[in-house]
């Protein structure tokens, strides 16, 4: 049997970590290859049903990531964001949906080495805590029952 | 409560307001919602420990608000949701009257909503320990316990949306699930459909939820969905401070500060 | 065929629960949830309960899932495969426990998927399922089964109707061939019985309205206040329609995930706003008075012109899951 | 039939597509399967639902005249989320399609009358297929006029067809754009179609009236007819509410007791008359 490969999608803010991610690889820094990256124009505009449409689709891991406190290009979206991702979290936790695959990170433009470890420490979390299959249960309902 | 069929029949009688919105008895031992428009109609407001029922859901009804100025029955359940659709700017003072009823019973009357703002900081939203201990022993399950907990809690739904329309906050006039471009939510009411929608009527509800359980008792199905509304007013008061609607703040999701916690974050 | 009776022993009716269950029958039977009782698929004759005037829910799901695959698709780049959802293997399904009116709505039920379109999918489930009925001892004020042409003892829909007697046995009134054929299956718990002691043992449900009449009344009161008067307490949820063991409207959806996916039929309510809606953003129903008036006409005139056969069986569930307590009683009977 | 799931579509290959208008495209579809081909037939007036997998149904009519073999063609305007999927297919792609639905023109009977067809803007579709099937089989009827008008040149939809009719001896056609929506070389009317429907005057002698369009056209149209002199009986339209089933059971869209996918989509104006405005 193959080890499992975690499949990670990335939701990042253009102005940040997208261009920090992009640092990563002009920099020559190896990093795991799980992540398919998503770009926003801001962390705040990422909204929380892609995060479940993530899950719903067969991510077994998510990264959303955006500019630092006081560094958003448009004054204020991580901020909101923030208190949208605290909310979610606690909803989510609440609903058993395990928060531990999601890491929510701040990475700027500079921090090419950041986003790398980001990506890493993700990977071998999602590796440990093993394919989502609680979820996929769930959204593979209609291919799995014949006909409930 | 003949002061409040008084007060009711003297509002339309002075044409100061057009319908009054009010409890009246309903099938067998239950009650429902009367929309008075004629002083001789007034007779039939009531008002006991029946009567729970969030009429300030009516505030926002498109066929409601074809009658007229309303005077609406209140409650302290109601007054909540008066305050925060007052927060979201969904009613003006100059709308409606408000025929307060306090938790003895009495009427009391409120000049503005600031008044009901005074009022309510003596009638705080407390979440009753019963509940609180339910929260608790779910969130100390194995997450995929909790997880298995709540698909299985959420399978009976399917989708009458009953929860939407008896909520006062759940006032717009077109919901994110009937739009199909692009479609959010899965309309099918299939376990993901189902938690997809609780999770998204819940978080739009975040820090908006005045807890009037209005979405629980409408549930034909006895789903318990009002805990994942009270988990995150926990949510909200651990994170944020307080609870309850302010006319001085905005709400929770509409404004945030510089030094909100972000342990999870890295 | 002539109905038959015969008396089954209390401690029978287990036997018999347990031997349906050995055939590999799935079996849905009220259970209780909190205050309310809902039809759920049950493996143990303990978990059903006897304390239900119905259920919460109905028993339409066995034929009418909320959520019903109609095909599914697998689309590559050479040519679009499709596969059959009434090919698949559906379930024997026994229902324990319905009440005539849930009975009796599987009439109007299969007289909607039927007609000039055949509905292969409804009918393969409606083939599979057999109706262990038993009669009301207990009624409340949201009933009016008698108003409807049924009642507490109502036979037609079920294939075995039983009465609980005085004695703690029940009466058991075997109504189709394939009832007749569970009986000889089970001889050795069902006792010929001749007199018949049914009547004393039934709920008194009184007669509110008369059908008749209320259908001539609706032929010309379309345009009448009494629609926006009664529903203008409605919240525009569809816990009526989705609660109601007749109510049949459906949307078509699709699901995908990458190249595959599904076509499904999925529960859908005339009391929504959007039910009606154009796409240019027209709605011929535009008040939420215009869509009661749908529900009332479709099931007290339209139905009953075109099939006549009633489109209501008078269970009440309507009223008793209504949050605003919109009673169809009182719109009926204020006409 | 009885057999079949009749909720599974025919595969149909899109053969060709036309941009009609802004927004409005034209889709010539050809069975997959041959065997299909050779059994599917249809009548003027009736529609189908026209599906891409895994977005969902969408119904309009089949815009095509049934004397024309082997195709189908539907024309449609890109509005909510199907025919947005649809408006993205290419030549050569596969979509579904289930039908036919519905009651028909009854041509049958209209033989040796004079036909005076009344359409506005997206709503010729379904008038074409009537037109094309009594203009190939034009021995049968008398005068043929068409009356049609769209928002503005652009939105005329049709174009080569509308000269085609235009340079036929054996058809009066009448283009007219609301004003404001001509252009310096426009040689058609300006005006709202029941205006210019009045000042063209047709004869409603022995003549039968097919009117579509948006509700309001339809609206002012009427009267006008009336005042030409036509009856009740001898005013057509097509209605077109929500649908999903297509065969009268998925419940949304009656009128009064008249399921428009069963009993409709075709009715004379004597019968509308008898069914509340639910459309």
């Amino acid at each position: 049997m193959t080890e499992f490969e975690p499949k990670i999608i990335a939701f990042v803010c253009n102005w940040c970590t997208y261009a920090g991610a992009d640092l990563t690889g002009t920099s020559r820094i190896k990093y795991a290859q799980n992540v398919k990256i998503i770009r926003f124009p801001c962390t705040g505009r990422i909204d929380f049903m892609l995060l479940l449409k993530s899950f719903g689709e067969g991510a077994d891991g998510i990264i959303v990531s955006g500019c630092h406190p006081n560094d958003c290009h448009y004054t204020s979206g991580n901020f909101h964001a923030r208190r949208r991702w605290i909310m979610f979290r606690g909803l989510l936790d609440m609903l058993g949906i395990d928060v531990r695959r999601i890491q929510y990170s701040w990475v700027s433009a500079a921090e090419g080495s950041k986003w790398a470890d980001i990506v890493n420490s993700t990977v071998n979390t999602i590796r440990e805590l093993g394919p989502y299959t609680e979820y996929e249960k769930v959204a593979g309902y209609l291919e799995k029952e014949a006909n409930q | 409560m003949s002061e409040l069929v008084k007060k009711a029949a003297a509002l339309l009688e002075s044409k100061l307001v057009q319908v009054v919105i009010g409890y009246g008895k309903g099938t067998g031992n239950r009650t429902r919602a009367i929309f008075a428009t004629q002083v001789a109609e007034c007779e039939n407001l009531i008002f006991d420990s029946r009567c729970v029922q969030n009429l300030a859901v009516y505030l926002t009804k498109l066929e409601i608000k074809k009658l007229g100025k309303p005077a609406i029955v209140a409650p302290v359940p109601v007054l909540r949701s008066i305050l925060q659709l007052a927060v979201e700017n969904q009613i003006a003072e100059s709308d409606l009257v408000i025929l307060g009823i306090t938790p003895e019973s009495e009427l009391i009357d409120f000049e503005s909503f600031a008044s009901i703002e005074t009022f309510l900081s003596t009638h705080k939203i407390e979440i009753e320990e019963k509940y609180t201990k339910t929260i608790d022993a779910i969130k100390a399950m194995p997450v995929a316990e909790r997880f298995a907990y709540w698909v299985k809690e959420l399978e009976p739904c399917f989708k009458c949306y009953a929860c939407r329309g008896a909520c006062p906050l759940c006032y717009c006039t077109r919901c994110t699930v009937d739009d199909n471009q692009p479609q959010w939510i899965s309309v099918a009411s299939h376990p993901l459909g189902n938690l997809e929608w609780h999770i998204m009527r819940a978080m739009h509800l975040a820090g908006r939820c005045t807890d009037c359980e209005a979405c629980y008792n409408a549930c034909p199905m006895g789903i318990p969905i009002h805990l994942l509304t009270k988990s995150m007013l926990q949510d909200v008061a651990d994170n944020f401070g307080s609870y309850g609607p302010s006319l001085d703040k905005q709400n929770t999701l509409s404004s945030f500060k510089p030094d909100d916690k972000e342990s999870f974050i890295r | 065929m002539q109905t038959e009776n015969y008396l089954i022993r209390k401690p029978s009716l287990e036997k018999l629960f347990n031997n349906l269950i050995g055939s590999g029958k799935t079996i849905y039977a009220p259970k209780a949830k909190g205050e309310l009782a809902l039809f759920d698929k049950v493996q143990a004759f303990g978990e059903i309960t006897e304390d239900y005037i119905v259920t919460a829910n109905s028993a339409k799901s066995v034929v009418f899932p909320r959520t019903e695959k109609l095909f599914s698709y697998h689309k590559t780049k050479e040519k679009t495969e499709i596969t059959d959802a009434a090919n698949s293997a559906f379930p024997d399904v026994v229902l324990w426990g319905t009440r005539p009116c849930d009975a009796a709505a599987f009439i109007p039920l299969t007289d909607t998927f039927n007609g000039d379109y055949k509905d292969i999918i409804f009918n393969n489930r409606r083939d599979r399922v057999f109706l262990i009925s038993f009669s009301c001892s207990r009624s409340d004020d949201y009933c009016f089964c008698t108003s409807v042409n049924s009642g507490p003892g109502n036979t037609s829909g079920s294939d075995i109707l039983f009465t609980k007697l005085s004695g703690g046995d029940y009466l058991a009134e075997v109504i189709t061939p394939k009832g007749q054929l569970l009986v000889s299956e089970n001889s050795d718990l069902f006792e010929t019985k001749s007199e018949e002691d049914k009547e004393q043992n039934l709920a008194v449900v009184a007669t509110r309205f008369s059908q008749v009449e209320i259908q001539a009344k609706l032929q010309n009161l379309f345009e009448n206040p009494v629609w926006d008067d009664k529903s203008r307490a409605c919240l525009g949820c569809g816990s009526c329609a989705y609660v109601c063991p007749v109510c049949s409207c459906f949307d078509i959806q699709d699901e995908a995930h990458g190249n595959k996916g599904t076509r499904l039929r999925c529960w859908d309510s005339c009391g929504f706003g959007v039910f009606t809606i154009h796409t240019s953003g027209h709605n011929p129903r535009e008040t939420q008075g215009a869509r009661w008036r749908q529900r009332i006409l479709h099931k007290f005139l339209y139905v009953p012109n075109k099939s006549k056969i009633a489109g209501c069986v008078g269970c009440g569930r309507c009223s008793r899951a209504c949050p605003a307590d919109i009673n169809i009683l009182d719109t009926l009977t204020s006409l | 039939m009885s057999n079949q799931n009749i909720y599974i579509p025919y595969l149909m290959r899109i053969e060709k597509i036309t941009l009609e208008a802004p927004g409005v495209k034209t889709f010539r579809l050809k069975f997959e399967n041959e065997e299909d081909a050779e059994t599917f037939s249809f009548k003027a007036g009736q529609f189908g639902e026209y599906s891409i997998m895994g977005v969902g149904e969408s119904t309009f009519c089949i815009a095509s005249s049934p004397t024309r073999k082997g195709y189908i063609e539907c024309t449609f305007r890109q509005a909510g989320k199907v025919t947005s999927a649809l408006a993205l297919a290419e030549e050569g792609d596969v979509v579904g399609f289930r039908g036919p639905y519905g009651n028909t023109f009854p041509l049958d009977e209209w033989k040796g009358k004079s036909l005076l067809f009344i359409a506005g803007g997206i709503a010729l579709p379904p008038m074409r297929c009537v037109i094309w099937n009594a203009l190939d089989t034009r021995e049968n009827f008398k005068d043929i006029t068409i009356v049609y008008g769209a928002k503005s040149v652009d939105d005329l939809v049709y174009k080569d067809e509308l000269a085609e009719w235009r340079s036929r001896p054996d058809v009066k056609l009448v283009t007219t754009v609301d004003p404001g929506g001509e252009t310096p070389d426009w040689k058609g009317e300006i005006g709202f179609v029941p205006m210019v429907l009045e000042k063209t005057a047709p004869s409603s002698e022995n003549t039968i009236a097919i009117v579509c369009g948006p509700p309001i056209m339809i609206k002012f149209t009427f009267p006008v007819l009336e005042k030409l002199g036509f009856t009740e009986e001898n005013i057509y339209t097509t209605l077109e509410n929500r649908m999903k089933c297509g065969f009268g059971k998925c419940g949304r869209c009656n009128v009064g007791e008249v399921y428009v996918c069963k009993d409709g989509p075709v009715f004379s104006y004597e019968q509308l008359k008898l069914l509340p405005a639910e459309y």
